[in-house]
């Protein structure tokens, strides 16, 4: 095993390496930007290195600065986490030129199933149902138009180097198609510098759901069950669980899920972990959308449901051993959600809101995993993506785990910056979300039938005695609704 | 221990505006020990009676009220979070001047202000330059995502205070239309 | 189901049976003291109602105001927790006396089973080994010699209403017995208002070894599996483990002694949670101690094993409902282990220390289940005992967890006050811990072999140049090696 | 940025007493970014370099030395927690004057102090009368542990001045002896 490694990630991620890492006995060199010097990553490592200023063009994407900490500190290997270098076969390939082990599957394997038109010849080779389509980048809008109508309206066009929803453009009628197609091809080329659209199938109000897959060098692959992520705003996932909800009444079809995403994992030569992405629609047909190489966010929902490490295995596989788990090895034990509290504002349009945190109280207790990279006097930089923290939990089955998470959720709380976290609350109470009844268009219904809050007139009172009794009276200056003076105080603290 | 007079700046009266509902707030400490207080809504609702309130950490505080426990804790500016609800909440003191009422945002001069700390990413327009209602002005980017600020009037552009790929802070303002 | 409970107890296990009862969907009702108005039950119960002073004969041991508050607020159930009224058969009387439900075995159950002797004769009864010895009280030094006579040397007088090391004391030859029964006897006297002892063979460096079994109404009855609790100073515990390492090696042990501690329960009629207290020797003979009948504070080990919820069986029992579990549903799953962090000072003799928290960070992320009653800023009365938290860890395999375990310590953080958190990572680096020699006799080995730490000079030097840094420099007063300029600071807050 | 004279307030150094071997600190800031230490112990041990020091939530710190990272936080009075490891630590200025050195107790009056917050229990002995060293004074009881309090010489009681059942601070002098 190691002795050394690197993490070249930063938030809640690179804190969870940090630890595993320290889990394992191996010490861990963190990376950081200017601005996150203070942040817990660093604090937690055993080492740190400097990358650069803080946009992530500066730090967290420069291979060089990456490979040179990691020279400089002799690590071994490097773990990218997800998002920045994670997904790049470049990194991979120049982290094995400088005889540093990449903790992910081979470059070739990244660069195959990070294309999702290549990814999509891979599943359709073994086998495996894919969303009815073309493989092929659009080259015209006649041969776009004869594809769409063999297809049947409702498409979708996709950027074939896409992901989180960049260069995606749903279609209702032919002749929306050229102005789509342009719209989603410079969307696409400007976010992936590769301006390859191709058409698929629309699924309406389909299920998300993904497997999760482990595979070591020696050829031996499982599969360690579902997360159903269904609930998702703007194509980023907001909460996912394990089991999904459609599997508790359908047990067989995690295995006809698991089985299909062995065979796509086998064809395309997969190692290490990664995740398969399908569509699920109501007659619970299935079909693969795309591959993750890497490991994901939502990974802490499949630990708790197997109790399985997923970042250890990441390690050992990287080092060579074999996977000694076999498919009949893997048992899921009650049900797991997670919620990913943001640093958007739920009441004005999920606006970001980077900034300091000047109070934290944070959940705990049984069934309670919190995966947090902030604390209380962390100022959260505008640079990098919200995600502050992964509140993830258990429960014997998924009613017990609605009412402990909503538990959880309530003993958070956040100052300072606006957070989702009081929002789940929201989306736990929805009846439609109790009873399972998800889609990728959940959220789309839940905002339509929102009620306003109305938590009495006691809660309120509360407020006000709290408010008005810390309130500096002595200067009662001139206030207006924009800036009272309750509101100029909490500000500067003053009520801190 | 000599009973001192109950009123002397003990009671408290301020104006409230509580989850987008006027009322108001009374607060008047008898003795240390016992406390009363009166919530009333504009709506007619009112609730009065006696509490507690005690000092947890910083800035997040114990109430009791009629046996019922608040855990009211600091939350994003405007907002306290009370057992785990954003309740959001201004105070004014009556006795201060009443601030101006109604925005002048259609009115006069106009400050664009970025609404979050960012970075500016591209401006859509220049001073001197005509706009209309809705139109883009800026785009300022934080965490990500893109925000394009637009025009809230119809009019023209007095001032460009924001630079491209410059850094601001939430309420800079980034721009002067009329 | 209930609708309403209260809680009459303190500190972290009200904290856990708080939550337990929203994630139910029960209102709570805390208590508190003087000393407990601002304490973490309270902020996140439902409700509260004031007791009284600060002692807790004035307060938390009162029946008649525990009665009255749970009347005002209309409680149906009240959750004794454990200490203070726990195991108090007149409590329970009073309750069901009211009306309310004591949540808990019935109250000729707890005096049955409270009463060493008395226990101990319902042992022999249902055929479960006990240690060799008396089980009537001491009538004269005569009785007594013969007594010990026949067991042979060392033996341990105890004291029949006993518990937590009072009215004990072992007795190594036959001239020191008349003068331990005289201290024993008065000890006991003052503790428990009861003088009377009895005799056992000393068992030499024995495992304690607990067995949780429950049990509803309708005479079903099973058992949990084991907590090794061998780690205890002055017979208080302090670090607990599920499996114990003895079953690892050996596992048929676990079902001999959970078969010998279900035929005890049976034979007392018992219902809801309790613990049956085991030594084993050395060669694995296991011999019943004593019997608790409430909930164990180390029972977070069983439930990160088990996954079930012993707080909302309880509440199940105590409502009339059937245990549905049968023992062949019981799975014991990885291994876990719980520290309790104590206000003591390891340093000088583990000598309390109350007073305020002024700074607290809290471990997190995988495995890491936390159950805390204190938060930054809260005071710790001195009225109480000096449990602040129980750390309890999950992981796969005991190795794995103890590793997560000294993590998460090295993330834990308590200012203001002295605690032993720091001196659990010693124990984890012990040698016989770490390979599960584990006796009764352990921490005084440990102590013995204790050697002072050496983490390196570099530690050292960044433990100065913080100070040096922030020290308040402008004004340097004259300052002694018992109250340095730093330390005052330190003191008043200043660098904080 | 001119450049400035690197000494002008930007050196420290500290006589320290750490873990309780005695030595020395000193830092020297050229420029706000390049900060160095020295830290020499009385047993020769020495360690120097650059380094740099961030400021966490309150009263902690994250401090690197030459690529290591160090978490330093505020523990209990006299103590600060490096990595989660209890460091015992105490400075020293130079410049001011310094402590009277070895205790006092052995000679003269002597406080008898309560060692942690409590309750006083028992007084076992009265002003006036005769003790030897050893023998108990009074009993301090915290969270359920009773703490006897041991007379560091033989002498005499001058004066008692905790009550019995009465609650005492934390170095509060419950007697004095002499």
């Amino acid at each position: 095993m190691f002795v050394k490694v690197l993490v070249s990630n930063r938030g809640e991620i690179a804190v969870r390496l940090i630890r595993g890492l320290r889990e394992m006995g191996i010490a861990s060199v963190a990376v950081y930007s200017d601005a996150d010097r203070a942040s817990l990553a660093v604090a937690l490592a055993d080492e740190a290195a400097y990358l650069g200023p803080s946009p992530s063009s500066e730090s967290y994407l420069r291979i060089d600065k990456i490979l040179d900490a990691a020279r400089r500190h002799g690590a071994e290997a490097i773990h990218p986490g997800y998002g920045f270098l994670s997904e790049n076969a470049e990194f991979a390939e120049a982290c094995a030129a400088s005889g540093i082990v990449f903790i992910g599957p081979r470059a070739e394997a990244i660069r195959r199933m990070g294309s999702k038109t290549e990814a999509r010849r891979v599943a359709i080779a073994a086998g495996a149902p894919v969303v009815p389509g073309t493989e092929q980048p659009i080259e015209d809008v006649e041969q776009a138009k004869a594809i769409a109508r063999s297809l049947g309206y409702p498409v979708l066009l996709k950027a074939s180097a896409g992901g989180g929803g960049k260069g995606m453009r749903q279609v209702d009628r032919e002749e929306d198609l050229a102005s789509s197609w342009r719209d989603a091809s410079s969307e696409a080329l400007r976010a992936f510098r590769n301006g390859e659209v191709y058409i698929e199938k629309l699924v309406v109000e389909p299920r998300h759901i993904e497997i999760q897959v482990l595979g070591d060098h020696y050829g031996n692959l499982i599969h360690l069950g579902e997360r159903e992520c269904s609930i998702q705003r703007r194509h980023q996932k907001v909460i996912e669980e394990c089991p999904s909800p459609v599997m508790l009444l359908h047990p067989e079809l995690r295995e006809q899920m698991g089985t299909a995403a062995l065979r796509i994992a086998r064809h395309a030569g997969y190692s290490n972990a990664g995740t398969m992405e399908f569509l699920v629609d109501r007659d619970r047909n299935f079909y693969f959308l795309e591959m993750n190489t890497r490991l994901q966010v939502e990974h802490p929902v499949t630990e708790l449901v197997t109790g399985l490490d997923l970042v250890e295995w990441q390690l050992r596989i990287a080092a060579g051993e074999r996977l000694t788990l076999s498919q009949e090895d893997i048992t899921w034990s009650g049900s797991a959600i997670e919620c990913r509290i943001y640093a958007e504002d739920p009441e004005r349009q999920f606006l970001p809101s980077p900034g300091k945190i000047t109070h934290l109280r944070e959940p705990a207790g049984p069934g309670v995993r919190l995966d947090s990279g902030v604390y209380s006097g962390f100022t959260v930089p505008f640079d990098y993506d919200p995600l502050l923290a992964k509140l993830a939990v258990w429960g014997p089955s998924r009613d017990r785990t609605i009412a402990r998470l909503d538990r959880a959720l309530a003993e958070y709380s956040i100052a300072g910056i606006r957070t989702n976290a009081a929002f789940f609350r929201e989306i736990l109470a929805d009846t439609e979300f109790r009873e399972g009844r998800l889609s990728t268009a959940f959220l789309d219904g839940f905002f339509a039938r929102r009620a306003p809050d109305e938590s009495g007139i006691e809660a309120e009172a509360a407020a006000a005695i709290a408010a008005a009794t810390t309130m500096p009276r002595q200067t009662p200056a001139p206030v207006d609704r924009n800036n009272s003076g309750w509101l100029a105080a909490a500000r500067e603290g003053m009520l801190r | 221990m000599a009973r001192r007079s109950p009123r002397r700046d003990a009671a408290v009266k301020l104006e409230t505006v509580i989850r987008g509902r006027a009322g108001s707030i009374s607060i008047v400490a008898e003795t240390p020990g016992a406390k009363s207080f009166r919530y009333q809504r504009e709506d007619g609702q009112l609730i009065e009676g006696e509490f507690s309130m005690e000092a947890l950490d910083s800035g997040a505080w114990s109430v009791l009220i009629g046996g019922r426990t608040y855990r009211v804790e600091p939350g994003a500016p405007g907002e306290l979070i009370v057992n785990g609800a954003p309740v959001a909440i201004e105070l004014f003191d009556p006795r201060a001047s009443r601030g101006r009422h109604g925005s002048s945002a259609n009115r006069g001069r106009v400050n664009i202000a970025a609404p979050m700390p960012g970075k500016v990413v591209r401006l859509l327009v220049s001073a001197g330059d005509a706009i209309e209602e809705g139109q883009g002005l800026v785009v300022v980017e934080a965490m990500k995502m893109q925000n394009e600020m637009k025009s809230p009037k119809t009019g023209l552009v007095v001032e460009v205070r924001a630079k491209a790929d410059s850094t601001v802070a939430a309420g800079e303002v980034l721009m002067v239309v009329e």
